[in-house]
Parts: structure tokens; C-alpha cells; sequence
């Protein structure tokens, strides 16, 4: 099962991980990383942009890649765009397999890719003004560990 | 008719709107001529990126796009 | 925060993850890992007993190590023990962080070290009878990666 | 108080119970001779660790225990 997701309002990540789940009866494993907004005092807010033909495409390609080089069950991918406050979550990838290690690697490659290989551009509010937020040579350096 | 532009990430801040309106045939020189300096300059960067109808150009500089064409100026994404 | 638990009883994960998100506000990404007894045609039941003095202590011990080797806000490891039937979730290890990175990397670590270095001992019900599993290959693989 | 010998895994089968009690002290000599063969052989294998009183013993043929010491064989525990 692959189900990916672009939200521009905020969600639970119960309310996709229980269902994605009870989807996979017989599973050995799921794994699932959450990200949220980081709570840094400096921040009022960060707004998430992306650019429709080429966002959602490309988390479905993103899924598709996780499906074919891990042996998994299932994928889901769920992103939020627009405006959030700290403690919200941004993204949630969960992996459904027989066995741990594919379940964690998908987890591991889903989350590289979507920090910095996936149609998000990011922008912090600090002090009332908005401000870029540029790529990360850590980013690009996780990135290249998958060849 | 015209061709459509988007700006994305902090393009659009330099552009001061998402979207403009282009005349077409629109090729690279155009484009670039069209832009303005400060906008021109960050397009040319290696780093910016060129998609029309949502396919991503291997080459922004082969850019040939017609009437009714969305032309979208991508920045590098963000890091985590 | 630490918290580690051995249960005799089947547990819902959302009981323990729920608790464990709201104790770190602030945090940046919080990655899970839960395990299910997998469904195979010929067995009937699960059985893992563990060794008092030893089984939590070591889970302890390998929650504080994780506290040491990653940079995390805390960590959760929950394990059942007693006899369970296919799909009821045997282990629960969740690692709260704020770089995503050091959250994936303590709960491989963590399921690693659970799969093969702690103190259980598992059998199945085949056609009525019982079986011990014996440790797999595999498993030491895993584990030599982490030195 | 006698020592309270514990067999983990699939060394209780093998005992037929998961917990007996003998006489001490006791020492190596003394635990593989009162476990019979069968049980003394899975015990002498390098595989099955001892532990005295929660502790896991470096070198098992060191074992030294006491009236009141619990003593635990431990066979590798299961993989996942």
C-alpha cells in the first residue's frame, strides 16, 4: 500500500498511522519518524511552499523508490505545507515490513530525500520578518550516503 | 495566450509577486532580458532550476516555451 | 526522559507513545520502531521469557547507552514478555530528538541491541508443540555494525 | 539455605523444571555433576553463560556460590 500526502492544514499523525496499519495485517514491523516544527524562541512561525506539478509527483516517485530498494509492505508519506507554529508536525514517513531493517532503512531514505531532495522551499518568521532558509551541507551529505 | 512564470521560494520575494505574465515565444534570452538585473542574475546561477509544465529542463538555457505554457523558476530547496 | 518497561500484559503502543511526545515539547522529530508478532500460517503462539535480575536492568542499560551515543531528549523501550499471538506487538523503542538523524539512528540501534543482545528467550507453537528459536546470523551482522 | 539453581530457555526443558534447588556450596565441579549428563553437556558448551545473584560470570568454572545464591544458566538468547 503507498499513500502520499500533501496537507495544507494540520494533522494528527494518529489519525494516518493507525489506519496505514490496520492496512497491513501480518506485518513484523513499522516504523515511522515524525517531524515537527522546533520550538526556538526566536521563531514565530514557518511556512512551507511548494509548486503543485512537481511536489506531489515527486514524493509519489520518492514512495515508489522506497517500495522497489526496500521489501516493504507499504509507505506513507504525509506533508504539510503553509503556515505552522512550533510543535506541529511537518512530515510523518512510516514503513510496513516483515522484517526491522527494511522498515527502518525506508524511514531512514523517505526522510534524506524529503529534507532535501523533495519540492519544499522553507521560511522562518523571526522578530515580525521572514527570512530563506537555504540548503544544508549536512542535508546533502545524508543524501549522498544512498547513492 | 502568454506564457505564465512562477516564482518559488525567495524568487518570488525578488520578483515581488508569485506569477507574471510573459508574452511568448519565450527562449532563454527573453527570459532573462525580461527579468530585470537583480532576478536575471539569480536565474543564471547554477543553482536555479527551470521547469515548463512541470517538467524539470536538463538544460534552462534550451528554454523555448509558446503560448499558454507555465514556466516555473526553482530555487534550491531547503534543508531539514 | 527514560523509560523503559517490560509488560506481562498486550499494550496498545499509543499508550506509551502518547505520554512520551508530550514529555519532550520542543522537540524536532521523534522516530518509532514497533514490532508485531508475525502472522505465519503454522504458528499458533509466541512465548518470550526473560530472567528477572538481568532483562530490565540490561534494557536499562542499553537506554542509557543510547542516552550516551546519540544526541536525543529521551528515549522509550517496551517489551512484552509472556505468551502472545500473531499480530500483538512485542517491542516498542521510540527516540525523541531534535535532528531527526540521531532519532532513526538510536532506534536502530536500540532494535539491534533487543534482537540480540538483551535478555530473552523466545519459543513458537507449531501443530501444538513448542519450539526454541535459536539466535540467526543475521542478527550479529546487525549488531557488529555498531562497534 | 540451599543454592537456587534457574534454567532459562531451552534449559528448563531439559532440567524438566525451571528452577531446583541443591546443596552448598557450590562450585563448578559440583554444578556440572549434579545436572546429570545431558544437562552438564549443554552447560560445558561455550555458548551458555552463568550468572550468580543477577550478575553474569566472566568465567563460569569460576563459579563460587553459596547457601542463599541464586545461580541462572543462560543459553544465547533468541535472535529476531
Amino acid at each position: 500500500m503507498k499513500d502520499v500526502r500533501l496537507l495544507a492544514e494540520a494533522f494528527a499523525p494518529g489519525q494516518f498511522l493507525e489506519p496505514f496499519a490496520q492496512a497491513h495485517p501480518g506485518l513484523g514491523g513499522i516504523c515511522t519518524f515524525v517531524g515537527a516544527v522546533r520550538a526556538d524562541e526566536a521563531v514565530e512561525a514557518l511556512e512551507l511552499s511548494h509548486y503543485e506539478p512537481l511536489t506531489l509527483a515527486g514524493m509519489n516517485a520518492l514512495a515508489d523508490r522506497a517500495l522497489e530498494r526496500f521489501e516493504l509492505m507499504g509507505i506513507l508519506i504525509v506533508h504539510r505545507v503553509g503556515e505552522m507554529r512550533p510543535g506541529e508536525p511537518i512530515v510523518l514517513a512510516s514503513a510496513a515490513a516483515h522484517h526491522r531493517r527494511a522498515a527502518i532503512e525506508a524511514v531512514d531514505f523517505a526522510m534524506d530525500h524529503l529534507k532535501s531532495d523533495a519540492w519544499f522551499w522553507k521560511r522562518e518568521k523571526r522578530a515580525g520578518a521572514w527570512h530563506w532558509i537555504e540548503p544544508r551541507a549536512e542535508d546533502h551529505a545524508d543524501l549522498a550516503r544512498w547513492g | 495566450m502568454p506564457v505564465k512564470l512562477v516564482f518559488l521560494g525567495k524568487l518570488a520575494d525578488l520578483a515581488g509577486a508569485p506569477e507574471r505574465e510573459v508574452e511568448a515565444p519565450l527562449d532563454w534570452q527573453a527570459l532573462v532580458g525580461t527579468l530585470g538585473a537583480e532576478l536575471g542574475d539569480a536565474l543564471a546561477g547554477e543553482k536555479v532550476k527551470v521547469a515548463v509544465n512541470g517538467a524539470v529542463l536538463s538544460d534552462k538555457t534550451a528554454l523555448s516555451a509558446k503560448d499558454g505554457d507555465e514556466v516555473a523558476l526553482l530555487p534550491p530547496v531547503s534543508g531539514g
